[in-house]
């Protein structure tokens, strides 16, 4: 096995780990970190790929920083959207955000 | 290593519309920090209806600038920086809808949005400036990085937009599970590049589909995967069933504007976003080794199919009206897709004719649905369906402007649903694709029953105790502008498919090469 | 199928050691309790990752990557946690059903991908990359990729406004 | 030669046509005046026709035929066309007269009746239509005649439509009647198939089956005379068909003498002359018909023992003298039929004009209130008597020779047929004997008070009575052994008579027998009216139920049609419909599970979209690396 | 006089026109939007009479064809290898209107029963203005569909019938008029689908024609009924054999069967009827008038005009099916119509056996059987819309039209019950009337190919006479319950149309060739087709 799919295997595991988390975790914070964690995967991939992947290239990286910079500025949103929400609702449970529903 | 090719002032020009935008948000974003707490923020909506207006007039400019040089013999395509931002037909008649979408709806809140329900209203408005950049971006670029940064500068905002409710936990709630999705489909759509860039070792839509050949003997799988990766999130973003359940929680909750902005412009730059990628790059195989495409095609009509039975079924025992309509956003996006996942062949390649003129039709009949809704759950108090109840007595002529709009949605002759229908129906036919034909026309029949239940409440229910609707005039204007249009649309698509046609071709004004 | 034919070098050992801790890092914040810990365990996961961006030669994402996540994301969602209330994760009813179903469904996915990572034979490549690593994304960033660069300026501001104006508290609440 | 007077022939039925147009535009609220109107109309018809006739007999004119295009259509053109034969000569002076006489009578018998405009003028659509019927140059518009017949008589017999029996009457007339019709209806089919050029009218019938025999195979050829011969059942109330023609006697008893004795009745007979071509090219199509006219005569007259409604009696008596005309074509012998239908209708009609008058005098029907009305009314009794006796064969009563006529043929195919008429003519007399005696001779039983006032009727009543008892007693000699006028007229000169006298003795005995069985039992009382029942109740009780074929067609068409329809029903809703609901029911419950899967949860929806990730990417993509 | 105005267009078009005036008419002035909806509705039948009394069956339609481009779209077809010798594809929806012997008898039933059913339209006594409104906009639809000679025109036109019923039904029908609604419009419009695809393969694959462009052969796709005719003939159709425009055996097939549906759900076929059992309960008298009258008849049409003149061979081989499809028809509606309770229904299932007669003329291929099902279509029209008409006056009169309910009205109401037994009697095909004739030729049609069938078709009759009389005759005779002592008879409103239809049924009755005469050279291209394909 080669490094670059030791890399992409890793890769696999975060997102798939983020996913989970994406799809389990009550706490709205951590879902959202877990959110991050996926972009993370992503990232991993695209700066291996930049190296080891068919045409090497600093695109790779240059995408990766991209995607950090959108990561951080989802992130920023995500918390101010939380925070709002908090005032209403006094939770951050993910499963008690359910009064749209049906 | 070759020449630093940087950006250079004449390309500005190229980015005028997305600059003007992108001033107009600065500058009004600065007028709203100094403009006193008092003073009506709608002001701010009048500022941002200009800058889409200015915008447009790029546009339209740019679109004779290519017919132009087209004349001229040349490609009427304009690349800057090697493709990552890129002027044609493909963009502009997009952006064009994008626009043009934006602007009414931004026309029918004014008036309608209230301080006490949108806190932030200065906000509100200005920021559909940007969420339009990005859906503009997302239609106008060859490149994986600036698309994927349309899409994040579409999604954050809107995120942002669905949230604008602040006293409402139902807009919060909205947002949140806007946020989550979005994110969750940005990941999936990042992860899908990523695979994609290490197959082909780049980002240019071009060079991938130029890659792709050789990639596809040694990584057959991997390339399997980033564009099936790419697919879920695009569904996602889509709300393609069955990964729709978000939509109608995140419609109900955001402001009725915002929903129709994310139910045509969110979408379409979506859509836009898989027909750029799609098209471009699984367009590879066209020659040889169509096993790929054949299956990325079928994948995307299966979830094309899925939404419309998924949408129209769901939406049949629906009460909330804004959720009906954002079910029937999810057939419709079904419906949407139907033309990008048949077959080019010598017969048939207008699929992009039948895209976006049913794109247009779905534009005006949404957006003037929307705006009536925002009416009647103004004069109602709520937006259950049967808000529009007797709306016959109290509004007879809003009551028959939704009629045509309900029409059009339908699909019922002759409007502007029904042809963007029948046009992509023969499609369907041209390339054999029966069985796509069969639910699509089975789903629009069902249809008929959904949207009709918005008929049976407004004409067959009584509505006579409750006092006549007021509609704002601006809210007026729009819902008669839809509503004409939809049927001009139906009876006299002509023009406009000569049009498209007289500036469209597939080969020449879409795909990179 | 399972293969593991490694060389190995000492990148192998390096991409090893970050790899676990990375992943240590997020299963247990899959599996803290506190939400602090989470964070935490999940800010040791970037690192390592920034750890093995180096170990890839990219030693400016690298950086990038300690600055934004762990000095930024990291930090503000901390600020978020400490700005609502929280119960640990372990004291609620369990939703068995649910991460039963995610975690066949992310299992799978995992196994689709492996499948395909394995199932794809990579050569070595032949084209290094540029030393200068750093320099050389400054310039992309400013020929290449500059319409996208300037597009996620606005983006930043975008976001900035529109989080300050979400999270804003009302001057004029009731 | 020409004929002068042939060509307006297509007036005789026009008077009476014009005569219903009138009283039904604007007849409304006039009375006597829309009864003159209609009776004068039918005047004026039995006089034309009585002109053609009268030329025809003197100047043994050509056929005429007229008529015009009615319906062009594929390879269908047929004419509307009328002929006139010596043969529809005869039908036009039987129908015109007896229409008309009925006519003059229900002046008095309908005159306090207030829809009597109403009466005349289905009587004269149904005199029209008859005529129609009678002159019809081919079979599509005898047909489309035979219907509207059938709608008139339907008509007339639920006339008391406040009654519950008469509208029942009415329907089951119409539906048994129209089960003869399909018979006809596909024998045309049939023939408009085969016959060359698709020719329907009798002249190429004529032609194709009699003159050129053999262009027809004799399977098909056999299957259209039965078929025709369904729709002659059908309209003549032969058995099994028959049930229709005593429950008729709901309506206006004017009418059971014009329509359900003496025209339309017989138009089963005229149909089967008409075509009689056809039944000659079948053998087997005249046994069958020669089989079932007998034994419906021979059916009818027993169940005419038992009945005790004066008019039902008398309709079984129509049903088994219609057999007779049926076994009289069976053995081929048109000229019988014909003879024996004319005759028929005179004394059919005055026995039912005579019955009518009786009822108008004592309002009941049931013969066993009556008794001793001969002395309250003479004329009535007088004509009655005579009716009663052509009706029983006495001579020289025209009865006698018609019936002589036909048993005389039918001993020349068979003995048994013979036999079976022989004993009919015994049991008609003793039937006939039984009406009369009961109700004209011994002590009143009924209302005392009644009786008192009963008395014979007005003068437009009895008038038709004597003109009908004169022609019982004459008619008959147009066609008497000695002479065989009336069949060498109709059949130009193919004249062919011979009379056995094995037949005049036996029919004579048979009838003198049963007169006398009657007096003896029903006016002497030398025998005991309940000998019979007292000793085999079981056989009186089956000749009263008329063997009970209207409990077993209730049985085998009524209920079953009743609950094949309840059980289509049943199918209908929860098979057919049930299907439509089930797919509306398999979208709503997919809406439903939509629905059910919008808990709310976003990490629900997440789950969704992961299994459907994984689910679509195995299925589409995990399908090329299996 | 009318010789140079578009006529076919001046009939489809003036309802519509009617419908805006009305729109714009004073609401609350009852009398002159009535009056402007007879006015409206008048004015094409009058059209019609004169397009009657110029039509020569020799001569055919064509000196009142009209033909306009009304849109033509291109499709960009890209250089994907095209097609050799062909620049470029256009879709094209021609605004064509014609007329012939199959379509003029229909377009006179439409004129006569609208023009009827609007006078009838006194019951309504809600909303007149909506109501006039969509009825006229209902007439364009139903004129146009039997006057378009485009497949998309007709469709629209079919579409367009479908909204205005819709709201004609829900709004002004009786207490389950939304449901029956709904039935209609999903019902129908699932018809309706499955009539587009069906047209839609037959435009990609036998509407095409070529024209010489300045670019160079343009390829024409479009719904030209004429066009489509004209493909169908091409003696070089096995050249194109091959080509992805061919109409395959296969999809052949699919059209047809497509088409059967689609118009078996309008005409009803069994077991597509149900839809039209609640429509006939539910809706107001008038508009039944209209759907029994008229709307059933598209099916009919449809079919002969599309399936039977386009896909020849298939009605061909699949004639016996659709015989049997027939005889089903007839007796199952019949049996049911015996056994209901409720007038309408019984009239609702006894439209379903009368269909079946239409079908069998068209199972029979012969001229006779054709003309046989278009008169029986026409026939049926009248008298359904008669007999609706009078369920109408019963209903308002008595409140109930329920069989056991009802009973001797012949006594209150003799002129409203003797019109009733005239069309009862028309109804179960009496000679002389109009029903008899359609039945008689579609019989005799079918009678020379399949006789057995026939036969049992025929027992149909009888059946009718069976729940005909069982209804007709409880409503009219028997006892007068009490409650119904006081009626009134018809007024001079009610009267006019009664007296008219009844008078065209009788007068179609009495001679047929009225109707007949115009037919005569409708079906010749059929039949020669017939002959040349499947050799007669």
């Amino acid at each position: 096995m080669s490094m670059l799919a030791s890399y992409l295997t890793l890769a696999a595991v975060l997102f798939c780990i983020g996913l989970y988390g994406v799809l389990t975790k009550r706490n709205a914070i951590i879902v959202l970190l877990s959110i991050e964690l996926m972009l993370n995967a992503a990232n991993l991939n695209l700066v291996a790929f930049s190296k080891y992947g068919v045409v090497p290239s600093l695109t790779g990286q240059v995408f990766s920083l991209f995607a950090m910079t959108l990561a951080a500025a989802e992130a920023a949103v995500g918390v101010a959207v939380l925070i709002a929400l908090y005032r209403r609702r006094a939770t951050v449970n993910v499963d008690e955000f359910d009064e749209l529903r049906r | 290593m070759e020449a630093l090719q940087t950006l250079a002032w004449s390309d500005a020009w190229y980015l005028a519309p997305e600059l003007a935008l992108a001033a107009a948000t600065l500058l009004l974003a600065v007028v709203d920090l100094l403009l006193p707490g008092r003073v009506n923020r709608d002001v701010i909506g009048w500022g941002a209806l200009a800058g889409l207006l200015v915008a447009g007039v790029f546009v339209g400019w740019h679109l004779h600038d290519l017919q132009a040089a087209a004349d001229a013999g040349e490609q009427p395509v304009r690349n800057v920086l090697g493709g990552s931002y890129r002027v044609d037909d493909f963009g502009n008649l997009l952006k064009l809808v994008f626009l043009g979408a934006s602007a009414l709806i931004l026309l029918a809140s004014l008036g309608t949005v209230r301080r006490e329900d949108v806190p932030i209203k200065g906000e509100f408005y200005y920021l559909f400036l940007p969420a339009v950049i990005g859906a503009m971006v997302m239609a106008s670029s060859g490149d994986m990085i600036t698309l994927f940064i349309g899409m994040e500068l579409l999604g954050i905002t809107s995120y942002v937009l669905v949230g604008v409710r602040k006293r409402s936990g139902q807009s919060g709630e909205a947002a949140f599970k806007y946020v989550v999705t979005g994110g969750t489909a940005s990941a999936f759509v990042l992860y899908g590049m990523s695979f994609l860039y290490g197959v082909t070792g780049t980002t240019n839509l071009t060079l991938i589909s130029q890659a792709l050949g050789t990639a596809l003997t040694e990584y057959r799988a991997l390339v399997y995967v980033a564009f099936f990766l790419m697919i879920v999130g695009f569904a996602l973003k889509l709300a393609l069933a069955p990964f729709h359940a978000w939509a109608p929680d995140v419609y109900q909750g955001a402001p009725t504007p915002v929903t129709a902005f994310l139910a045509v412009v969110a979408k379409g730059a979506a859509f836009a976003m898989v027909y750029r990628i799609f098209l471009n790059t699984a367009f590879f195989a066209y020659a040889d080794n169509t096993e790929v495409r054949e299956d990325l095609f079928l994948a995307l009509a299966v979830l094309a199919a899925a939404a419309m039975i998924v949408g129209v079924a769901g939406a049949m025992k629906q009460q909330n009206a804004k959720r009906l309509l954002a079910l029937s956003g999810v057939a419709n996006a079904g419906i949407l897709l139907v033309p990008l996942t048949l077959d080019v062949t010598n017969l048939h390649s207008s699929m992009f004719s039948e895209f976006i003129y049913y794109l247009l039709a779905y534009l005006f009949m949404n957006v003037g649905a929307f705006a009536v809704l925002t009416v009647v759950s103004r004069s109602s108090g709520h937006e259950e369906l049967s808000a529009f109840a007797g709306l016959y007595h109290r509004a007879p002529w809003t009551a028959g402007a939704m009629t045509v709009l309900l029409c059009s949605l339908a699909g019922l002759p002759v409007t502007g649903g029904f042809f963007g229908k029948l046009f992509i129906l023969f499609g369907t036919v041209q390339t054999r694709s029966y069985w796509l034909a069969a639910i699509l026309l089975v789903t629009t029949v069902v249809s008929y029953y959904v949207y009709f239940s918005f008929i049976r409440q407004m004409y067959m229910r009584s509505g006579e105790t409750e006092p006549p609707a007021t509609v704002p005039v601006p809210s007026g204007i729009v819902i008669w502008l839809c509503a004409a249009a939809s049927v001009a649309l139906g009876i006299l698509p002509k023009p406009i498919l000569d049009w498209i046609n007289d500036i469209f071709s597939l080969s020449a004004d879409f795909l990179t090469r | 199928m399972l293969n593991f034919n490694i060389d190995f070098t000492g990148e192998f050992f390096a991409f090893f050691l970050l790899a676990v801790c990375a992943i240590v890092g997020a299963v247990l914040a899959v599996n803290f309790t506190k939400v602090v810990h989470m964070a935490l365990s999940l800010a040791f996961t970037f690192v390592s990752l920034a750890g093995l961006y180096v170990v890839l030669q990219a030693e400016f994402v690298a950086f990038v990557q300690v600055l934004l996540y762990v000095g930024a994301v990291t930090i503000l969602m901390i600020f978020g946690i400490m700005m609502t209330k929280h119960q640990s994760e372990g004291q609620e009813r369990g939703r068995p059903l649910l991460e039963t179903l995610a975690a066949i469904g992310c299992l799978c996915l995992f196994g689709i991908l492996f499948y395909a990572i394995r199932s794809a034979g990579f050569a070595k490549p032949d084209v290094p990359l540029p030393d200068n690593n750093t320099l050389s994304i400054g310039k992309l960033l400013y020929s290449t990729y500059a319409i996208p660069f300037e597009l996620v300026s606005v983006l930043l501001t975008v976001a900035f406004i529109g989080a300050v104006a979400l999270a804003k508290r009302e001057e004029d609440q009731p | 030669m020409a004929t002068v007077f042939s060509q307006y022939a297509w007036l005789v039925p026009a008077f009476p046509l014009a005569a219903f147009a009138i009283l039904t535009a604007f007849g409304r609220g006039w009375s006597r005046a829309g009864a003159w109107i209609a009776t004068l109309a039918s005047l004026a018809s039995f006089a034309l026709s009585l002109i053609i006739a009268i030329e025809r007999i003197v100047s043994n004119a050509e056929d005429y035929v007229g008529g015009f295009d009615w319906l062009r259509a594929g390879a269908v053109n047929l004419t509307a066309g009328y002929e006139v034969t010596n043969l529809t000569a005869l039908m036009l002076v039987v129908v015109t007269l007896v229409a008309f006489l009925v006519n003059l009578y229900s002046l008095g018998y309908m005159g306090e009746d207030e829809r009597m405009t109403v009466f005349f003028s289905y009587v004269a659509l149904f005199t029209s239509s008859m005529l129609g019927l009678v002159l019809a140059d081919n079979l599509m518009i005898l047909y489309v005649c035979w219907e509207l017949v059938g709608v008139c008589s339907f008509l007339l017999i639920g006339f008391w439509y406040r009654k519950p029996e008469a509208r029942a009457a009415a329907k089951k007339a119409f539906i048994v009647t129209r089960v003869g019709d399909l018979g006809l209806l596909i024998a045309i089919l049939l023939l408009f198939w085969y016959m060359p050029d698709h020719a329907l009218d009798f002249a190429s019938l004529h032609n194709v089956f009699h003159t050129q025999s053999g262009i027809i195979s004799t399977s098909i050829t056999t299957l259209i005379a039965l078929l025709i011969f369904v729709g002659a059942v059908g309209k003549s109330g032969q058995f099994p068909l028959h049930v229709w023609l005593p429950d008729a006697m709901e309506g206006p008893t004017p009418i059971s003498a014009l329509i359900h004795a003496a025209t339309m009745v017989a138009a089963g007979v005229f149909l089967v002359v008409r075509t009689f071509d056809i039944f000659q090219a079948s053998q087997a199509a005249l046994d069958t018909v020669a089989i079932v006219g007998a034994f419906t005569a021979l059916f009818a007259a027993t169940i005419g023992l038992a009945q005790n409604d004066i008019k039902r009696v008398l309709a079984y008596s129509t049903v088994s003298q219609l057999g007779y005309m049926m076994l009289a074509l069976g053995v081929g012998s048109t000229t019988a039929a014909m003879f024996h239908l004319f005759t028929h209708a005179f004394f059919k009609a005055l026995l039912f004009l005579g019955a009518g008058s009786v009822i108008h005098a004592i309002h009941t029907q049931d013969i066993r209130e009556m008794g001793g009305l001969g002395s309250r009314m003479k004329a009535t009794a007088w004509t009655f008597g005579i009716g009663v006796l052509a009706l029983s064969g006495i001579p020289p009563l025209s009865g006698f020779w018609s019936k002589d006529a036909i048993l005389s043929a039918a001993l020349e195919k068979s003995p048994w047929l013979f036999a079976v008429g022989v004993l009919t003519a015994f049991f008609t007399a003793l039937y006939m004997a039984r009406l009369f005696f009961l109700v004209f001779t011994g002590k009143a039983r009924g209302d005392a008070a009644t009786y008192a006032r009963a008395k014979d009727a007005p003068w437009t009543m009895t008038i038709p009575l004597i003109v009908l008892a004169a022609l019982a007693v004459v008619s008959g000699f147009v066609q008497t052994p000695m002479s065989g006028w009336l069949g060498s007229w109709l059949w130009s000169g193919e004249a062919k008579e011979h009379a056995e006298g094995v037949a005049i003795v036996a029919s004579v005995a048979a009838s003198l027998l049963g007169i006398y069985l009657g007096w003896l039992i029903y006016a002497k009382g030398t025998i005991r009216r309940d000998a019979v029942s007292s000793r085999l109740p079981w056989l009186v009780k089956l000749l009263e139920r008329k063997y009970y074929i209207d409990e077993l067609y209730e049985l085998l068409f009524v209920r079953s049609l009743r609950g094949l329809g309840k059980a289509l029903a049943v199918f209908d809703d929860v098979v057919v419909d049930g299907a439509v609901k089930l797919a509306g029911g398999a979208v709503a419950g997919l809406g439903r599970l939509n629905t059910r899967l919008q808990n709310g949860q976003v990490q629900t929806y997440g789950l969704v979209a992961v299994i459907a990730t994984v689910v679509l990417v195995l299925a589409i993509a995990g399908r090329r690396f299996w | 006089m009318l010789e140079n105005l578009p006529v076919l267009s001046l009939i489809i078009w003036i309802p519509l026109l009617g419908s805006l005036v009305v729109l714009f008419l004073p609401g609350y002035n009852a009398r002159a939007v009535r009056g402007a909806a007879i006015f409206f509705a008048v004015v094409p039948l009058l059209l019609a009479l004169w397009l009657y009394a110029s039509y020569e069956p020799i001569v055919g339609g064509q000196a009142f064809a009209e033909q306009g481009t009304w849109l033509s779209v291109p499709l960009n077809a890209e250089a994907f290898g095209l097609h050799a010798n062909v620049a470029s594809y256009r879709l094209a929806f021609d605004y064509r209107l014609g007329v012939d012997g199959i379509s003029l008898p229909l377009v006179l039933l439409t004129g006569v029963v609208a023009a009827m059913a609007s006078l009838a339209s006194v019951h309504i006594r809600k909303r007149w203005k909506t109501y006039f409104t969509l009825f006229l906009l209902l007439q364009t639809g139903m004129y146009g569909v039997f006057l378009a000679r485009d497949v998309t025109l007709f469709f629209i036109f079919f579409e367009l019938t479908l909204v205005p019923m819709f709201f004609l039904i829900g709004i002004w029908g009786y207490f389950g008029r939304e449901k029956a609604a709904n039935r209609f419009l999903v019902y129908n419009g699932l018809g309706s689908a499955v009539m587009l695809l069906a047209f839609l393969i037959l435009i990609a694959t036998l509407g095409f024609s070529s024209a010489e462009t300045s670019g160079g052969t343009e390829l024409i796709f479009s719904g030209s009924y004429d066009t489509m005719l004209a493909n169908l003939k091409d003696p070089n159709a096995a050249a194109h054999q091959n080509s992805a425009m061919f109409l395959s055996e296969n999809l052949k097939w699919a059209a047809f069967v497509l088409l059967l549906v689609a118009f078996g759900i309008k005409l009803p076929m069994f077991p597509f009827h149900t839809w039209m059992l609640k429509v006939h309960t539910e809706a107001p008298p008038a508009v039944v008038m209209i759907h029994s009258g008229i709307l059933l008849k598209m099916g009919a049409y449809g079919l002969i005009r599309f399936a039977a003149f386009l896909l020849p061979v298939q009605l061909h081989a699949s004639s016996t099916v659709l015989a049997i499809i027939g005889v089903v028809n007839i007796l199952y509606g019949a049996v049911l119509a015996c056994v209901q309770k409720e007038f309408k229904l019984v009239l609702a299932y006894s439209s379903v056996s009368q269909m079946g007669i239409v079908l069998l003329g068209i199972a029979s291929l012969n001229e006779t059987g054709f003309e046989g099902a278009i008169y029986q279509a026409v026939s049926h029209g009248l008298i359904s819309a008669l007999l609706f008409l009078l369920v109408g006056s019963l209903h308002e009169r008595t409140g109930t039209t329920r069989i056991d309910e009802l009973g001797g009205l012949a006594q209150t109401v003799p002129f409203l019950s003797g019109i009733l037994l005239t069309a009862g009697l028309a109804s179960l095909g009496l000679p002389g009337l109009s029903g008899f004739v359609g039945e008689f030729l579609s019989f005799l049609g079918l009678f020379s190919s399949m006789k057995a069938l026939t036969a049992v078709g025929v027992i149909g009759v009888l059946l009718a006479a069976v729940y005909v009389l069982r209804s007709v005759l409880a409503i009219t005779n028997g006892p007068l319950p009490e409650r119904f002592a006081g009626l009134k008879d018809a007024r001079f409103v009610e009267a006019l149309p009664m007296v008219v239809l009844t008078a065209l049924i009788v007068l179609l009755g009495i001679y047929p060739s009225l109707l007949t005469d115009l037919m005569q050279h409708g079906f010749d291209g059929l039949l020669k087709e017939l002959q040349t394909r499947v050799g007669g």
